[in-house]
């Protein structure tokens, strides 16, 4: 190993340094990496630019540039302190009941028994469906209060109808979020959960292990690993949920749903400060870099050896 | 047909000649390539009933000009706005004709954003004059006309006269908001499935905003003082706040939040709701038995009033047809424009697809469309024109001096922002997230935020 | 004592869940895939029945009307909705889909290659660059890619979505054949070596077939993410490239009588990724992993 | 037609020198066994010369050219793998015909060689199956077959025959030496086996951390091993060491003797030991026996040997084969 193998960030432009000439000169690599890169680099580059001038796209007769006005500016705004708050908040509660039903999910389903091929594909369904249908079918199947079948279930048991999505939106959000993650979770703890050596359980039992203590003392040390990871890439993909916030309560009420990437969206589509949206978008790629650090760190020692 | 078939053409061969010569100094197109009425034309339009029932009558418009390819895009109204603004303000020629409304045209209009339409005025088969002038002025900068009215519609409350009648109560013909909630918390009954009132609780400025723009309107209030300071946590507007968010959480269906104009529309239809207090354009739908199973008990009456004697307070809203200065095909736009808001539209589409697929009045001779039209629309008509004749929805029905323009919203490009930015607080309040006057504190400093980095005030 | 001693079931070995947990793990599934099924059988009744409370679940045929929570199904929802303009949608999605799943297939296959070969040097960097382009929220983007797709004239083309699906898709594409690529037996890319096969036929006549699978998963996985794509379409195509998130959205907001069609909708633009994901489920752990799971 | 010559070539992976300067020559139609323990660089040094691998520093050179920076598939050579490495979605004809296709012979001839192959091999009813419908011995004839279609300057084995079963083993170690004799191709066969290394070889080259502690023919090394390295490796069982007093009375710091080279008395003889464990082998009896002051003994006598564990016994070393080694190992001339 290289001294300085350290994980490379998209920070870092492959162009001026690290990655060496050669790569370019490698006609297997160059044309996919040239196409991340004009395709998500260059986008990026002219965010941070952006974000460094005053431009709404309606007044464009009063663009100009703003230094760095438009990050004091968000700080200063309680609204993107508050999504922030949202987001890791989702994102944190999301991911824990995520990974927990996720191995809830797999030790239900890692043994065999009747039926478990339906029963898996019944449970990666979440996951597979288009994120804007999936909460459109909890939208109305489930917590509307006119058609939800939750409020058909309250009256039967003499309750009013509740405004679930109204009512309680963060856990409604969290909710439909554990539905579609949990079993991208089950997915790989169930990979961990096969690469688990079948003799270890059984020495276990040998050894006098009921069901509770070989889960608690094998299969759960074992897993680690795949929780470490699934919970990680779940994070990165939860903290950057949209589809299921504009679809599910267009980040209300109030704001009380509103996480980041939702707030960009009104930044850009329904206010047109571009600006303002481009500062917000440095910021939360920033932070994202950190647990991508990790990220890539965790990657690198479940890869074994590159280079 | 063929005479009609002649007038189109005609009428588009004047437009063609006209707005020639105004593209041409304006934005150096090509007469030629601009004004074909032929190619590809995409419209982008939001998904209420008419436009969704004009596009169904497409092939009566390909019929008129066979060569013109329609590409119609419907999209709830949050969603068309952002993707028509987008379009608009980086001029990227996304789309040829637009749905928009008297908020953001003069704007436009004075941006150079939008073609002007005086020639579509001075088209003699056009019949302008049919076109009510209230909603002209609404669409204009600068004495120019930058959009054509397709649905129009002035606020109204309706009401089920039969469980008014049942309850023993009655409606005036002018009421008072505090008149409104008595009625609606008497009729106002969950268990049964029977709310007073439905109000639009969505988040938006054009979709809570507009009843709210009113209350406020009604109360006093004010968004900005002369001097643009901000005017939310003055006690008129604060208390129009409060008593809208309060009657939201009192005698509104369950989830009112997600509910705008099309969801409250339901409330009606579906028997859920009492009342509504909504745009007039859903007047042609409750009265139409076919599309209203209750159409023989609805009744309208005034938008309602903070107190008797109060002036008229109600909304004044067009979509307008406009055609951006980006568009591609402007000859073709100018076309639709001409059928979807030309005279003979609704006669002949009315008896395809029901009066409640009709746009808004936008001209007098819609009224006088037909004699069953006349006979259901009698009930309504009467509110409306008193509305139209007593009520300023254009410069504002406000009680105090206000350095901008508008009713229900105030016309400078923040306003967008600040309305949306607001209306969402106030939804948070509606269900509890936060108290109505921390809602209305965040409001108060948005708007705050807005006169100073907008540069209205110093 | 032994615990296994008193529970036969158990002892009787790892592989047969008792008969508690298999009972547990239907209901848990029924459970969570139930806003899904009943999407799909609402999708089969008439505007009238779907909104109906309680709920029907079972279509039955005609004669056995009136048991509870059955309906009568019907397919006039689908046909309205084919007879409509959805195809148009649909058929951008799939080209959409299709088309940028294929490219990136023909550029990750020879990246991930050179990236198992020795003397490729970096790896670790370009793999982990690659890799973190994938975790850039979409929206911190957006803005330059719509100014940017409106400079080249691509906005309402589905080329467009084309290339940033291919952009979106490639990384983990990399990731995954690689995984797949590096599971060969080095002596049998040696040997290919050794009988004179350079690096394009021992990439095409003998590492590539041996990971059919591999290319198989990798489609797979990019074609379900590029059919759910949202945020992109949303942004960047109008009427003619419009793809069915576009077709979705018009459900938002209610629209006269909607809720069968809504669910039909939603059936038939979820269907095709779930049919694929209930055959390739198999294959979704190292696409979801990176690679780093096996 | 093929002697190889690899003059200095270093190795390094990374930081980790894994074959010193190293000097070689492989004569023409040669069978040259690269033996070792694992890890010794012997695989290295075999994937160097077929150009697996590139040499750090040094030359490479085939019939006196330099090949140093050839691609593999230039140098002329084949090579059998281990794990055979056939190609698993070819039927034995592809495979056998790969390396022939590469080289871009038409179809004809590239079907009448393979089936000439073939038939040399006793494949010919195998020609459309897949490898993994095949055994592990028809398998490894296959990788041959692809070896010798192409007619190679020099066969390269690396570690063939370790996945066979030890019966099969001993039958492929027979055919390989055959088609050795019957071809006359040069051959550089790798193994950590000696047994295989003085059966096949015509020459062993004996290394250890990539150094080559010995060249020579199997005689050669059993006889004169160079140090206490290659004489503990070769042979089997395993020449005895005795060091300490013992070994200073021959005037060394060790000596070795091999354990058939001891004779065996109940009654008397130079050292005197306890009988350990005894393995009973038929042909041949090995005895552990442990000798106060000399360790732990094997002694290997011819047919069956009636001793028990405890027993005691005399032993007595053939004084002429005694080698002797010096402090630093190496072996000292044989006392005169």
């Amino acid at each position: 190993m290289k001294p300085d193998a350290k994980p490379a960030l998209f920070g870092r432009i492959p162009i001026l340094g690290r990655f060496g000439l050669w790569i370019w000169r490698n006609p297997l690599i160059a044309p996919a990496l040239l196409v991340v890169i004009v395709v998500t680099q260059a986008p990026f580059i002219l965010t941070v630019i952006y974000s460094l001038f005053r431009w709404n796209l309606q007044r464009p007769e009063n663009t100009a540039f703003n230094g760095f006005g438009n990050y004091l500016d968000i700080f200063r705004d309680s609204r993107f302190l508050d999504s922030v708050v949202t987001s890791l908040s989702f994102t944190v509660a999301a991911v824990l009941l995520s990974l927990l039903v996720g191995l809830v999910y797999a030790l239900l389903v890692h043994d065999r028994f009747f039926g478990r091929g339906i029963v898996r594909t019944l449970l990666i369904t979440p996951f597979l469906i288009m994120p804007i249908i999936g909460a459109l079918a909890w939208k109305y199947t489930v917590l509307s209060p006119i058609f939800g079948i939750l409020n058909w279930i309250v009256r039967q048991f003499g309750g009013t109808p509740i405004d679930w999505i109204g009512m309680y939106p963060v856990a409604s959000v969290v909710a439909v979020l554990v539905w579609r993650w949990a079993p991208f979770m089950m997915i790989i703890i169930l990979a961990g959960l096969q690469a688990l050596n079948d003799d270890q359980r059984e020495a276990a039992r040998m050894d006098g292990a009921g069901p509770w203590a070989e889960t608690r003392f094998i299969v759960l040390p074992h897993l680690k690993k795949y929780l470490q990871l699934s919970g990680l890439l779940g994070s990165i993909f939860i903290v950057n949920e949209f589809d299921v916030i504009f679809m599910l309560t267009q980040g209300g009420p109030g704001t009380a749903t509103t996480n980041v990437p939702f707030l960009i969206y009104q930044s850009v589509f329904y206010s047109f400060d571009i600006g303002h949206a481009a500062a917000m978008a440095v910021v939360i790629v920033l932070g994202t870099i950190v647990v991508v650090t990790y990220l890539l760190k965790l990657l690198g020692s479940l890869m074994g050896d590159l280079d | 047909m063929l005479t009609e078939l002649g007038r189109q053409r005609a009428s588009g061969g004047v437009l063609r000649a006209a707005l020639a010569a105004g593209t041409v100094l304006a934005a150096g197109f090509g007469a030629q390539d601009a004004l074909a009425q032929s190619g590809r034309l995409v419209i982008g339009a939001v998904n209420n009933a008419e436009f969704v029932a004009m596009r169904d009558l497409l092939p009566e418009f390909n019929r008129l000009y066979p060569d013109i390819e329609v590409e119609f895009q419907l999209v709830p109204e949050n969603e068309v706005r952002a993707r028509i603004t987008t379009d608009i303000t980086t001029q990227s020629g996304i789309y040829d004709l637009i749905t928009t409304g008297p908020f953001e045209v003069p704007m436009w209009g004075r941006a150079g954003w939008l073609e002007p339409l005086d020639a579509l005025m001075d088209d003699p088969a056009y019949e302008a004059d049919d076109v009510f002038q209230g909603y002209l002025d609404g669409l204009s900068h600068d004495g120019k006309l930058y959009a054509a009215p397709g649905s129009a519609q002035a606020s109204m409350l309706y009401y089920r006269a039969d469980l008014l009648e049942a309850a023993g109560l009655t409606m005036p013909e002018a009421p008072t908001w505090d008149e409104v909630v008595e009625i609606a918390t008497a009729l106002h009954d969950p268990a049964a499935g029977q709310y007073g009132l439905c109000l639009r609780g969505l988040p938006g400025w054009g979709q809570m905003g507009a009843p709210l723009g009113t209350v406020i309107n009604t109360f006093g209030g004010r968004w900005y003082d002369a001097d643009w300071n901000a005017q939310i946590t003055s006690p008129e507007t604060s208390a129009a706040i409060h008593f809208y968010v309060e009657t939201l959480q009192n005698v509104t269906p369950p989830g009112v939040t997600q509910f705008g104009n099309q969801e409250c529309g339901q409330a009606i239809t579906t028997g859920q709701a009492a009342m509504l207090y909504d745009d007039s354009s859903w007047a042609q739908v409750f009265f139409d038995p076919e599309t209203n199973p209750h159409a023989e008990n609805m009744a309208v009456a005034m938008a309602p009033v903070a107190e008797a004697g109060s002036k008229p307070s109600a909304w004044f809203w067009t979509w307008a047809w406009a055609v951006p200065t980006s568009a591609n095909n402007k000859g073709a736009a100018l076309a639709f424009i001409s059928w979807a808001t030309g005279p003979d539209y609704v006669p002949y589409a009315a008896p395809l697809v029901g009066w409640g697929n009709m746009p808004g009045p936008a001209r007098q001779s819609q009224y006088e469309a037909s004699s069953s039209y006349s006979e259901f629309a009698a009930p309504f008509m009467a509110v409306l024109d008193r509305t139209l004749a007593t009520v300023d929805g254009v410069n504002g029905t406000h009680y105090e001096d206000t350095p901008y323009t508008g009713n229900q919203y105030i016309q400078i490009p923040e306003f967008q922002d600040l309305g949306n930015r607001c209306t969402q607080e106030f939804s948070g309040a509606v269900v509890g997230q936060q108290t109505v006057d921390e809602a209305i504190g965040k409001c108060q400093q948005y708007a705050e935020d807005v006169a100073v980095n907008g540069g209205y005030r110093n | 004592m032994a615990f296994w001693n008193r529970r036969p079931a158990a002892a009787r070995g790892i592989e047969r869940a008792s008969r508690l947990r298999t009972v547990l793990a239907w209901g848990v599934a029924l459970f969570v895939s139930f806003p899904f099924l009943y999407l799909a059988t609402s999708g089969l009744k008439t505007e009238v029945e779907a909104p109906k409370m309680p709920p029907a679940f079972v279509p039955v045929p005609e004669f056995l009307n009136g048991i509870p929570f059955t309906y009568t199904p019907t397919l006039q929802n689908y046909r309205l909705i084919l007879a409509g303009d959805f195809m148009p949608y649909f058929v951008n999605s799939a080209m959409a889909t299709l088309v940028s799943t294929l490219i990136v297939l023909l550029l990750a296959i020879p990246a991930a290659y050179a990236l198992t070969l020795p003397q490729t040097t970096s790896k670790r960097n370009v793999l982990f660059f690659l890799i973190s382009t994938r975790f850039l929220p979409v929206v911190g983007v957006i803005i330059p890619i719509f100014l940017a797709t409106r400079f080249v004239g691509l906005l309402d083309n589905v080329l467009a979505l084309i290339i940033l699906y291919t952009a979106m898709n490639l990384p983990i594409a990399v990731w995954m054949m690689r995984s797949f690529f590096q599971d060969l037996p080095a002596d049998v890319l040696d040997a290919g070596r050794m009988d004179g096969a350079g690096t394009f036929h021992e990439l095409t006549l003998i590492a590539l077939p041996m990971v059919k699978n591999g290319v198989l998963a990798t489609a797979f996985l990019a074609i379900i993410f590029a059919w759910n794509e949202f945020l992109l379409a949303l942004t960047l195509t109008t009427t003619r490239a419009a793809t069915v998130p576009l077709y979705m959205i018009s459900f938002m907001s209610a629209q006269g009588l909607w809720y069968a069609k809504m669910s039909a909708a939603g059936t038939l633009v979820a269907l095709p990724v779930v049919i694929l994901g209930w055959f390739g489920q198999k294959w979704l752990v190292r696409g979801l992993s990176m690679g780093a799971v096996k | 037609m093929g002697h190889i010559t690899l003059s200095n070539v270093t190795k390094q992976f990374g930081a980790v020198e894994v074959i010193p300067p190293l000097d070689l020559h492989i004569e023409d139609g040669e069978f040259v066994v690269f033996v070792g323990p694992s890890g010794c660089g012997k695989t290295t040094l075999l994937r160097l010369i077929a150009g697996l691998e590139d040499v750090t520093s040094g030359s490479v050179a085939i019939d006196g050219t330099d090949i140093t920076g050839v691609a593999a598939a230039q140098r002329g050579l084949a090579m059998v793998f281990q794990s055979y490495a056939l190609y698993p979605h070819m039927p034995v004809r592809d495979n056998i015909g790969f390396p022939l296709r590469m080289a871009g012979l038409d179809k004809a001839e590239i079907a009448r060689k393979v089936e000439a192959v073939a038939e040399t091999l006793n494949l010919t009813g195998h020609l459309d199956a897949r490898p993994g419908q095949m055994s592990g011995g028809q398998r490894q004839r296959v990788a041959i077959g692809r070896a010798i279609v192409r007619e190679p300057k020099a066969f390269l084995f690396d570690e063939p025959l370790s996945n066979l079963d030890a019966a099969l083993r001993v039958n492929m170690r027979l055919e390989i030496s055959e088609l050795h004799q019957r071809l006359k191709t040069t051959a550089i066969y790798v193994t950590h086996d000696q047994v295989e290394a003085m059966t096949m070889a015509t020459k062993i080259v004996v290394l250890r951390s990539g150094i080559i502690e010995q060249v020579g023919s199997p005689m050669e090394l059993y006889n004169q091993p160079r140090n206490l390295f290659v004489a503990g490796f070769i042979g089997s069982p395993k020449m005895n060491f005795v060091t300490g007093e013992t070994a200073a009375q021959h005037g060394a710091a060790t000596i070795g003797v091999r354990p058939e080279h001891i004779a065996l008395s109940k009654d008397a003889g130079d050292w005197k030991g306890r009988v350990g464990i005894v393995e009973h082998l038929g042909s041949d009896t090995f005895l552990h026996v442990t000798v106060p002051g000399a360790g732990p003994l094997t002694v290997r006598v011819a047919g069956e040997m009636a001793v028990r564990f405890g027993d005691t016994v005399f032993l007595t070393p053939d004084a002429n084969k005694i080698h002797r080694f010096d402090a630093a190992d190496n072996a000292m001339s044989r006392r005169p």
